[in-house]
C-alpha cells in the first residue's frame, strides 16, 4: 500500500498556521486581559474560554451556521468577494482557532501577571517605548508562557477532529487531515491502518516536543 | 527644576512642592514610610500623579499634558534589585546603551565598567551576582543612558565601606561630567554631607525642609535629627601645601583648615564639612596638643541639643579677627556641664579646635 | 425488564418512535445507545454491555455473527434506506428535473456521506459513478463523516445539495426545498441490520424487543418515516 | 417535552470528579517537572503532553482497547475484581482525567517555575516543612495557576465529547452526558433542542466562569 | 558554635573553617561578593555545602548527615524583600510564630510588633509598604520564631539613621533576652562597633580576621580598612551620676571617662567605644576646654595608618598611674605633622582627650 502523505502534512499545515494565528490573536488578548482592570476583563476573559464548553461537532455545527452563507459572517464575507469560509483551509484554520484559543489565552495571561510591573518600569527608565518593552521584557520573561501556549494549541490542532471534520468537508488534499484519516480507518474496521498513522503520529509528536523541551531548558539555564 | 505632585495611596498622602537647583546633587532624606521613593516614581513618572513639573524648562507633565516614561531623559536606579533575570550584565548595561542615539551618549560602556568594577562578571546572568555585585550593576546601567536627571534610590545601601568610596567618586564626578542634576535618596548622613549639594527633607509625605546643604545642615532648628552628623560644609581654596606632611591648607573667608592633601593642586577649589561632634572649644589657643586646627571664634548661640546634657553651639569665625562679618560659622556639639564650667554665651571669644576635617569633593 | 439497544445514528429519530408503543405494551424498559456504526461496532468487540445492534449496513452485523458476538441467525434487514438528492432552497428542481440537475453541474459543492465510513456515502458515490457525474464533480464534493453531518451540510446551505437519507427530509422541519428521489432501481437502498447480541440472549425484553422490530405495527412506524421495509 | 436533567447532572458530575481527579494527579506530576533536573524531565513532559495529539475517538478508541476486557488493563482490573471500566461512570473518569492531564500539568508547571526559590526558602527557615511550606507558599503562590488548570479541564471535560462517546458508550443516565446529548440531537436534526440545549451550557458555563474569575481577582487584591 | 564549609559555586569558592562563641553579636564583614551571604546560606542549610556545624553541642551537619532547613531553629532575615506578597503583614508575622510550639516562645507577638513599630501597617499587604517598613516586617517575623541562632544579611540597610537607633538596642537585647548567638553581615562600621561583641572578616570566600572585637578592633594591623572607625572597646562599670548635667562617670581598670547618662544605674557593667578619630593628645593637661574626658597615658606604639600623612598612635592608659600594668589601651589617629611637633615616640608620656564616647549597650 503507497502511504498517503497527504493528511501529513495538511495536519502539519494546519497545526502550523493556527498556532502562529492563535499567538497573534491570543498575545493582545492576553496582554489585555493581564494588564487592564476595566470592567469587560472577567467578562472578556469568560467568553473566550466558553468555546471549551461546547463539544467540537457542535462547535462546528454553530460555526457552520455562522460561516455559512445565510450566517451572518458568511454573509460579510461573501459581500467581501471571499466567498464562504467553510470547505476551505481558510475555513478550517478559523475554526481551530477560535476552538484552541483558550488554550493559548489562558497560559499567556498567567505569564504577563506573574511577571509583576516592575521589570517594565525598568525598561521604561531605560528609554524602551511600549512596544519596545514587550517585545524586550515582557516576552522573554514569559517565555515558559509562550512555550505552553504553543505546544496546547499544536497539539490540540493537531489531535483536533470534530471541528474540523464539521467545517471542512474532509476534502482529501484540502480538508482531510491526519485526524479524520485515523478516524476513517478505526470507523471502517481498518485497525492496522489506524495504529500504524497513531502511532507514527505519536512517535512524531513526542520527537517534537521532547526537542521542544529540551531547547527550552536549554534556554532556560543559559545565558542569551 | 520645580516639581510639584500631590497623590493619595490609601494610607498615606504625598503633597509637596519643590523648586530644586538645576545642577548638582540632591539628597532627599527622611524616615522610612515617608514618601520619598513615592517622590522619585512621580517625578520618573511611574507614578501618575496630579502635578506640574519642569525640568531645565522643558515641561515634563502639567495639567492635561504627560510625558511617557520612556520619553523622559531620566535614569532610575530602583531601591530594590531590578536586573533583567533574562538577560546577562553585559545585557543589561548595553539595554538602555544603545536606546540613547549615539551622538548624545556622554559615558562610554568601557568607562561605566571600569568605574563601578563589573569587568569580571559581564558575561554572568544576575542570579549569580552577590547583592552589591547586583547594585553596581543597576548603577552602570542607568549611567549608559546619559540622562538629564539622575534618580537614585539608596544606591549605595547595599555597598560595604569600601565599594562605597570607590563609588563615590564617580557619582561626585558626575554631575561635573554630565553636568546633571541628581535626586539621591539615602538614610545615611554621611552620604548627605559628602555628595549632596542641596538637602530635601520629607515627613509623611511633605516637605519639612528644603535648602543649599550648608545651611539646612548649620541650621540650629532642623527637624531631623541630624545627630552624630550635624556640622557645617564650608567652601574654601586650597592656599598652601605641605609635602613632607601629606598635608595642605585650605582658606576660606574666616579662616583657614590643615588637611591631609589627598592631591590637591594650589588654588583649588573644594568643600569642605566640619561634623559638630570633631568640635571642642577651648578659652585659650595650646600649642602642645595634636589638633592643627586651631581658630579663633566668638561664640553666636548656644542651643539645647536632642539629648539631655548635650548643648550645639554655634561659634562665628572672622569675627574674631575683625574682618569684615561674613556668614562662616561652626558647630560645636558640647557637654552642659562644659558650656557652664566655660561659660560659653553669646559674644564670648573662645578657641575652636577642630580634630578632624573631611572634603566633599 | 430493561433493554439496552445500540443504534445507527440515523435511525435515532424512528427509534424514539418505536419505542413507547413497545414499552406500553410489553411493560419492558429500553434504554437506547446512538453511535456510527462503526463506533458500536468497536465498542460491542471491546465489552460493550449492549443486548441489540440496529447497524446501519449489513456489514457489520454479519461481521459480528462471524466473530460470535452475535446469537446466531438473530440477524435480519429491519429497514432499507433511501437516498434522495435534496436541496435547502426551493425550485432549484423537481422530481422530474432532478437528473437533469444534477447533470448539469452549476452547482459550487455536493455533499455526500463519507463512503469510507458511512453506507449511505458508498451508496451516493456509486449512483454518481453510474451516471457518469462524479468525474466532473469529484473535486466538489464534500464528505459529511456521517448521514447527518452531510444533512447539515445541506441544511445550512454551504453545500448547495447533497445525497442524503429520505427518512432525513421526512423528518425535516424546516423549509420544503427541493428534493430529487431517484428510482429504486437506479439507486440501490441501503439495507441496515439489527442483531441479537449475546448480552441480550437471555434477557425477555431484548428477545421481546428484537420481536417487535418484525411486527407490523414496528413496519408502519419505519415505513412512514421515510425507510423501505421488507415486505413478507 | 419534559426536560432531560440527567445528561446535565452526568456531566457536572463527571467534570467534578475529572477536575478534582486531576488536581489531585496533576499537581505532584507539575511539582516534580518544575523542581527536577533528573534526565527524565523532559521526556515525561512531553508523554504528558501526548494524549492531545491524538484525535479524541482515537484516543478513545485505544482506551478501549486497553481497558477492555483483552486490553493489558482490563485483564488487571478484572482479576482485581473490578471488572472492566469501559461503559461505566469510572471509565469516563479515568479516559477524562488522561485527555485533560497536559491542561492540568502545563499551566501548574509554569506557576511553580516562575515562583522561585526564594519564598520557599524563607519559608524553611520559619519552620515549615516541605509539605507545610508546599501547601502555606507554593500553592498560594500558584493560584493563578490552580485556577487555570481548573477552567481548562473543567471546561474541556464539560465539552469533551470524542473519548467518552467512545468509552462511555452513550448510555443514558450513565454515561450519556450533556455533549453526547446535544451531539445527538443535532445528528436527528433536532436543532431547536440542539440550540435549547447549547444555549443554556453556554449560558450556564459563562456564569460559572465569570463568577469563578470575579472571585479570584478579588482574591487577588484583598488581604487573605 | 563551630562551622566549616567548602562549596565551589562557578567563578567563586567558599573556604571556612570557624570557631564562633555561642553567645553574643558576631558581626561579618566584608567586601561585596567576599561570601558573606553564601557562608549564611549554608548555616541556615539553604546551600548544602560539604562540611559541619555544631551549634551548642548540637550537631546540624556533618559527613553523612544533613538537619533539614525547618528543623534548624534559626531565623534569618534575607538581604532582600522576603515578605509573602499573598500575606498580609500580620499573616506574614504569625507564619513562623504559628509553627513555634507555645513553650518555646521567648518573644510575644505584641512585643515585636511593638519593637518594630508595626502597629499601624498589620492588615496592609507587604506590595503597599516602603522598602524600609518590609524589611521591619522581616525582622520581626524573625523574631518571632524565637530562634536559637539568628541570622542576618544586612537587616539594617534599608532603613533610615532614626529606625536604625530605634530597632538597634532592641537587637541589642536580643541575646539578653533570647541569649542567642547572633551571626549580623553589615557594611556599617558604625553597627559593628555598636553591636558586635566578636568580628569575622571575610575576603574572596577565606576568613582573614576572626575574634573579639575589642581585641580585632585595637589590632593595628587589621586588613579590613575600618577607616574612621578603628578604635577600641572597653567594659566598664558606672561609678559616679551626675544628675545635674546628665552625666555619668564610667570606670575602668586605667582611668574613668565622662559620658551623657542615658538612665544608668550606679555599678552598672557598660561597655563604651572610643574611635581614634575622636582622640587627640597634648602634652599637658589643659582645664580651659571643652572636653571633659583627659586621661594620663603612655605612647606604646606608633604605626603608619591607612593614608599617608596620618599615623595610628596607641597609648597605654594605666602606666602612667603606676598601677598594674593592664590592657587598656587608646588608639588616637593623628597626623605625622603633629606627632613629629609633639615628638609622640613610645615610651613618652601625653594626655589622651576624648572628644566623644559612645555606649554600647
Ligand atoms: N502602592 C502603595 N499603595 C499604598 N500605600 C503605599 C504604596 N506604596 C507605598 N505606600 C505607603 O506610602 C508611604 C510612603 O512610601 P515610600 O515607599 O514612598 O516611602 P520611602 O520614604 O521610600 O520609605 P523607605 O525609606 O522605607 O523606602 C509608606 O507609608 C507606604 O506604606
Ligand atoms: N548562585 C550563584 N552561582 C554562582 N556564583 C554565585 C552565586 N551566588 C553568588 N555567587 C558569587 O559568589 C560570590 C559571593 O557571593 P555572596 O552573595 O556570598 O557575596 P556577599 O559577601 O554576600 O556580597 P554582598 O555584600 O554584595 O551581598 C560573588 O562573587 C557572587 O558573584
Ligand atoms: O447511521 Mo450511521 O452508522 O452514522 O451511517
Ligand atoms: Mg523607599
Ligand atoms: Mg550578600
Amino acid at each position: 500500500m503507497e502511504f498517503d502523505w497527504q493528511p501529513v502534512w495538511l495536519t502539519l499545515k494546519l497545526a502550523g498556521f493556527t498556532t502562529l494565528t492563535l499567538m497573534f490573536i491570543g498575545t493582545p488578548i492576553a496582554w489585555w486581559l493581564a494588564r487592564t482592570s476595566h470592567w469587560l476583563k472577567q467578562p472578556v476573559a469568560a467568553v473566550v474560554a466558553l468555546p471549551l464548553v461546547l463539544p467540537p461537532t457542535v462547535l462546528g455545527f454553530y460555526l457552520l451556521l455562522l460561516l455559512g452563507p445565510q450566517g451572518v459572517v458568511g454573509q460579510i464575507t461573501q459581500s467581501l468577494g471571499l466567498g464562504t469560509l467553510p470547505f476551505t483551509f481558510a475555513g478550517l484554520v478559523v475554526a481551530s482557532v477560535f476552538y484552541s484559543l483558550p488554550f493559548v489565552v489562558q497560559p499567556l495571561q498567567n505569564a504577563f501577571e506573574a511577571m509583576g510591573e516592575r521589570m517594565l518600569e525598568v525598561a521604561a527608565t531605560l528609554r524602551a517605548s511600549p512596544w519596545d518593552r514587550f517585545m524586550t521584557v515582557a516576552v522573554p520573561l514569559a517565555r515558559p508562557g509562550f512555550m505552553t501556549a504553543a505546544v496546547l494549541a499544536f497539539a490540540h490542532t493537531i489531535g483536533e477532529f470534530g471541528v474540523v471534520l464539521m467545517i471542512g468537508g474532509n476534502i482529501p488534499g484540502e480538508t482531510k487531515v491526519l485526524s479524520v484519516a485515523i478516524y476513517d480507518h478505526v470507523e471502517t474496521l481498518e485497525y492496522d491502518q489506524a495504529h500504524l498513522l497513531a502511532g507514527g503520529m505519536l512517535l512524531f509528536s513526542f520527537v517534537i516536543l521532547l526537542t521542544l523541551y529540551l531547547i527550552n531548558g536549554r534556554l532556560n539555564k543559559g545565558v542569551r | 527644576m520645580f516639581a510639584c505632585f500631590k497623590t493619595e495611596l490609601e494610607a498615606f498622602s504625598l503633597d509637596v512642592n519643590l523648586w530644586l537647583p538645576a545642577k548638582g546633587v540632591t539628597a532627599l532624606f527622611g524616615h522610612s514610610g515617608s514618601g520619598k521613593t513615592t517622590l522619585l516614581r512621580c517625578i520618573a513618572g511611574l507614578h501618575q500623579a496630579k502635578g506640574d513639573l519642569k525640568i531645565n524648562g522643558e515641561c515634563w507633565q502639567s495639567a492635561g499634558f504627560f510625558l511617557p516614561v520612556h520619553k523622559r531623559p531620566l535614569a532610575y536606579v530602583f531601591q530594590e534589585a531590578s536586573l533583567f533575570p533574562h538577560l546577562s550584565v553585559r545585557r543589561n548595561l548595553e539595554y538602555g546603551y544603545r536606546r540613547v542615539p549615539e551622538g548624545e551618549r556622554q559615558v562610554t560602556f568601557e568607562q561605566a565598567v571600569a568605574w563601578l568594577g563589573l569587568g569580571e562578571m559581564l558575561t554572568r546572568m544576575p542570579d549569580k551576582l552577590s547583592g552589591g555585585e547586583r547594585q553596581r550593576v543597576a548603577i552602570a546601567r542607568a549611567l549608559l543612558t546619559s540622562p538629564r536627571l539622575l534618580l537614585m534610590d539608596e544606591p549605595l545601601s547595599a555597598l560595604d565601606h569600601n565599594s562605597k568610596q570607590e563609588i563615590m567618586p564617580y557619582l561626585e564626578r558626575l554631575h561635573e561630567v554630565l553636568s546633571i542634576p541628581v535626586l539621591y535618596v539615602t538614610h545615611s548622613p554621611e552620604e548627605v554631607a559628602r555628595l549632596a549639594d542641596h538637602l530635601v527633607v520629607l515627613d509623611a509625605g511633605r516637605v519639612v525642609a528644603s535648602g543649599e546643604l550648608s545651611e539646612t545642615l548649620a541650621s540650629l532648628d532642623l527637624p531631623v535629627k541630624l545627630g552624630e552628623n550635624a556640622g557645617v560644609v564650608l567652601k574654601a581654596t586650597v592656599s598652601e601645601l605641605d609635602d613632607e606632611w601629606h598635608l595642605c591648607c585650605a582658606s576660606f573667608p574666616g579662616g583657614e583648615l590643615w588637611l591631609p592633601n589627598e592631591g590637591f593642586q594650589l588654588d583649588q577649589p573644594i568643600r569642605l564639612r566640619v561634623l559638630a561632634r570633631d568640635v571642642s572649644v577651648a578659652l585659650s589657643k595650646h600649642e602642645d596638643q595634636s589638633m592643627l586646627n586651631v581658630l579663633p571664634a566668638v561664640v553666636e548661640s548656644v542651643s539645647e541639643n536632642d539629648r539631655p546634657g548635650a548643648v550645639m553651639v554655634k561659634l562665628d569665625l572672622n569675627a574674631a579677627e575683625g574682618e569684615a562679618l561674613g556668614c562662616t560659622s561652626m558647630l560645636a556639639r558640647l557637654t552642659a556641664r562644659s558650656v557652664d564650667k566655660l561659660q560659653l554665651v553669646p559674644g564670648k571669644s573662645a578657641w575652636v579646635q577642630v580634630k578632624s576635617v573631611a572634603v566633599l569633593e | 425488564e430493561q433493554v439496552l439497544v445500540a443504534v445507527a445514528a440515523n435511525f435515532t429519530s424512528v427509534m424514539r418512535q418505536l419505542v413507547p408503543p413497545f414499552e406500553q405494551q410489553s411493560g419492558h424498559r429500553v434504554k437506547v445507545s446512538y453511535g456510527s456504526t462503526g463506533k458500536l461496532y468497536a465498542q460491542i468487540q471491546n465489552g460493550a454491555p449492549f443486548e441489540l445492534f440496529l447497524a446501519a449496513d449489513t456489514l457489520r452485523p454479519q461481521k459480528a455473527l462471524r466473530e460470535g458476538l452475535a446469537v446466531s441467525d438473530s440477524g435480519f434487514t429491519y429497514a432499507f434506506g433511501r437516498l434522495a438528492l435534496w436541496s435547502a432552497k426551493a425550485g432549484l428542481f423537481d422530481q422530474s428535473s432532478g437528473a437533469e440537475y444534477l447533470k448539469q453541474n452549476e452547482y459550487p459543492r455536493l455533499a455526500i456521506a463519507n463512503p469510507k465510513t458511512a453506507p449511505y456515502g458508498k451508496a451516493a458515490l456509486e449512483f454518481l459513478q453510474q451516471v457518469d457525474v462524479w468525474q466532473d464533480v469529484k473535486t466538489r464534493v464534500v464528505r459529511g463523516d456521517s448521514i447527518a453531518q452531510t444533512f447539515q451540510f445541506v441544511a445550512t446551505g454551504n453545500a448547495q445539495l447533497g445525497f442524503v437519507a429520505l427518512s432525513q427530509i421526512r423528518g425535516w422541519q424546516g423549509g420544503q426545498g427541493s428534493l430529487w428521489i431517484p428510482a429504486a432501481k437506479e439507486v440501490p437502498s441501503i439495507e441496515q441490520q439489527a442483531v441479537l447480541l449475546h448480552a441480550g440472549a437471555d434477557n425477555p425484553a431484548a428477545i421481546a424487543f428484537h420481536a417487535y422490530l418484525k411486527s407490523d405495527q414496528a413496519k408502519g412506524i419505519i415505513k412512514a418515516a421515510g425507510y423501505g421495509v421488507v415486505d413478507k
